[in-house]
């Protein structure tokens, strides 16, 4: 079967889950990998959305981490109060998924603001959950689209710490979670080096070249050796994930803008 | 025992130029109906306050009710950038936007401090990043019995609190379910309290012994308001109207399609 | 996913000589049963944690399973003193109790951070009084923003938490509802958690989308326990004897009578 | 009509309550005072029990501060952590009530030990929701039984923060609630002087002489000029006063011991 690049990123990351995973849900790629996983390998998946909604089991993507659809097939929606403190920072969530606009070597994240904080080129979101996110859950995993401007030598702010600006400040600051255990783009997979912490390419998506992925990452990209392959889409991820997004795209009127 | 107003005389009592004002609602429940009425008495000043400022205050800044925002996530979920929000950030139109930045954890525990009565919030959070460095309002302390660091930050007390809920009986309660947010603690945290809602009812009726129920007076003022959330949603009530939250992305792109947009559906309509 | 387990099972496997264990239940839903299947397995040396020990601690005291009390009130509501309480911190009997003494406020908002990952809970209190010279887990702080004086105790972290609730469904996931008490936050603080149970469904069907509930992987197991908060209640099943919590003020009031009760009505008698 | 001390008591401090308060009711002599306002010249008043019941009309009186009943015809029923944090901490009791074993002349109160704390005579209940009620609440009013070991020089233990052991250290901790504005007895009413705070009888009940309160108050108790006595119970408040007890008794089997 033929797929899309974000299909195998989608893909890859839903395979990335167990089912013994509580996953603290972000919006768009997240989101899809997280209840393609749930969908398919991982039925007892336990979905997170920071709304409230807690071991939600949609049946269309939401637009938004607070549509009615995760509320309805919740099994117990929380205030958001409660959410961050009993559920996130009460250490409840063993992966937690993120994205942004740039991500370094070390997994640090930036979504706040493109140039200077106080004149800002281009003023982003901000950094919604992924602050505590970030430290809170067991493990993150990072779901971003592999380009040059994303995948950065250093951020223009510090919104999410990954490993930290030299790979050793999260370690100094006594954290007790993992932190960036994965990174997953639309051309690779990678892992951070056990002992430096730098992401490694550790394994290309089917018909990737090491030169695709060097000429996507601004910094001096590592590959593992061996290197992998990353297993092509099976027949049934392609379905369950392309459902997902039909039954989606009829309950939105549109397409979400990043499945 | 709150009053029950018509919402233009509600949002003239309840809300001044220069007023700290939240108005939440967590992609649920938001109160856009108020926020049009803000819009056309022409509020000027506010610090508007809001987790995930959306659509709701893209519009407001847009119609230059702000100076200061104080937020978490500024975005329109799902779809990109909030326009009118860069706009102010980026090129000071229709007016120069302060921001004080926080995260997602700091918003909810500043407002859960802010109805507990505390001066401040304490929780986990802030290591290693940025914000710090930016933000006088994050300060960290020690836990006095494992010498942990742990952040704080101010307790929210806007002046006003705008939600917007199912139902209120004729006492002045309301229920509120579903996507319940940081509503209750918005309105706790406040000074005043607008709430507007989808009906009037006898009685609330409550599923559960231990709904989500704000009393009476913990509210200062009541507006009926069907559809007072639209295009956001109302558990029980309508859906999201996801294909405005997509179609905002092109109206609100430019000043004068967003002008004409304001002009047509908030500076024409007359609230009932 | 929890185990099911039979209650003796249950509390062979998660309870242990020398544990910090808390049993809530803020006069609803007091986990009776659970405590007799405790003091028929004989533990020993337990650090007992509650709010209000009434009688299912002063049973338990009583029956020798605590070295240590952890609490803020402890009386026979709307009867009088515990007896057995007393004879403990009075007399030693049947061995000495060591007391940590909170106030309601600390109590609960310890819980509240023990369930929030927190090392320790921050709120106003304990101003000009008496517990803080004589217990050295309170300490205050002051808030960095405003200097005032904040009290600060250690978030409470049980080995166990044991609470009695309405429902579990198959797949483990627990309801509560009516008066709630601190039995969430007791069992999201505990690093173990015991639930008895009214009744097994198929589903929980809660009332309210908001409905207070423990998800299956917040426990680690549950026993079925019909009747299991009994002379306590279970809104919604059956109501409080509040003949027996009367009467116990005689039968608690000596030594003979009390163990002569213990051995007919706890120590005789076999859960299911 | 005939009546008791015991109803004297609790129809004075009933009295106290107006029809815009809310209160943090106790058990015992407050929830009947209480619910004797509701039912007779305070329809409005709004009734808070610690156990998490909010606006509750109890048509009997609780023997428990977590009787069903509460939450049977509660407004709505929350989380104790959350009724110390939002409700009572956050400023929305403007009433509360205590009692305690012992009071002082300024109106603090001891129910923790008689004797020495780490060896007692009597071990007493503890504080509860005291100590956190006597600084939250806008005002408190005590109510307790006339008697000289209750009325005492020097408590065994500082529960709970009244005006502070001199009078002043209330105000120099800087709290911004009036604290002990009432002190209701069998005998009598006091209130605390403007300057020095020490609680001075405004009121004798009828029938209660100057010696009666000096005998059973231990220490030198002022009496204020003119010296008022309370108003006759009225038949109204007296007959809702015990069809409240009646229906009580018949609930629970027995009399409530309080009251």
């Amino acid at each position: 079967m033929n797929y899309s690049a974000n299909e195998m990123m989608t893909i890859a990351a839903a395979r990335a889950l167990s089912d013994r995973d509580v996953c603290f849900v972000g919006i768009g790629l997240p989101s899809a990998a997280c209840n393609l996983a749930r969908l398919t390998h991982a039925p007892n998946l336990v979905l997170i959305y920071e709304s409230g909604a807690i071991a939600t089991r949609p049946s269309v993507l939401p637009l938004s981490i607070g549509d009615g659809e995760l509320c309805r097939t919740a099994l117990t929606t929380v205030s958001v109060p409660e959410m961050f403190r009993y559920w996130l920072q009460g250490g409840r969530v063993t992966v937690g998924f993120l994205g942004g606009a740039q991500v370094d070597r070390f997994g640090n994240l930036n979504s706040t603001v493109i140039g200077e904080y106080s004149r800002p080129k281009v003023r982003l979101p901000g950094a919604g959950g992924a602050t505590e996110i970030a430290t809170s859950c067991g493990r993150i995993f990072i779901v971003m689209r592999h380009h040059p401007r994303a995948m950065v030598r250093k951020l223009d702010f510090l919104t999410t710490l990954g490993h930290g600006p030299t790979g050793v400040e999260r370690r100094q600051l006594g954290l007790q979670t993992a932190g960036p255990t994965l990174l997953v783009t639309d051309l690779a997979i990678l892992e951070p080096d056990p002992v430096t912490k730098e992401f490694t390419v550790t394994s290309l998506h089917p018909g990737v070249t090491r030169e695709q992925v060097r000429a996507n990452t601004s910094w001096d990209v590592i590959f593992a050796e061996p290197l992998q392959e990353t297993a092509l889409p099976t027949a049934l991820e392609l379905e369950t994930l392309r459902d997902l997004n039909a039954r989606t795209a009829e309950a939105h009127g549109a397409a979400p803008a990043l499945t | 025992m709150p009053s029950f107003l018509p919402l233009p005389a509600a949002v003239e009592a309840l809300i001044r130029d220069g007023d700290t004002v939240a108005l939440e609602g967590f992609t649920h429940l938001i109160p856009f109906t108020a926020a049009h009425e803000i819009i056309r008495q022409r509020r000027r000043n506010l610090t508007l306050v809001r987790m995930t400022p959306d659509l709701v205050y893209d519009q407001m800044i847009g119609a230059g009710c702000a100076s200061k925002l104080v937020f978490s996530w500024g975005g329109n979920p799902g779809v990109g950038s909030l326009h009118r929000l860069r706009d102010a950030v980026e090129n000071g139109w229709p007016n120069p936007l302060a921001l004080e930045e926080h995260s997602h954890a700091a918003m909810a525990n500043a407002y859960s401090a802010g109805a507990s009565g505390m001066p401040c919030a304490f929780f986990r959070g802030y290591l290693g990043v940025g914000l710090p460095d930016v933000n006088p309002n994050i300060r960290f302390v020690s836990c006095p019995f494992t010498g942990e660091t742990l952040a704080c930050v101010p307790a929210h007390r806007p002046d006003v609190a705008v939600i917007h809920a199912q139902k209120a009986d004729q006492a002045g309660n309301v229920l509120l379910e579903g996507i319940v947010g940081v509503q209750k603690e918005a309105v706790l945290a406040a000074r005043r309290s607008l709430v507007t809602v989808e009906e009037i009812v006898d009685s609330l009726n409550p599923a559960s012994p231990n709904s989500v129920i704000l009393p009476s007076w913990t509210i200062t003022a009541i507006a009926p308001s069907p559809g007072g959330a639209r295009p956001s949603y109302a558990h029980g009530y309508y859906s999201r109207d996801n294909s405005f939250y997509v179609n905002w992305d092109a109206i609100s792109r430019d000043r004068a399609s967003f002008t004409e947009w304001m002009n047509e559906n908030v500076h024409a309509r007359r609230t009932a």
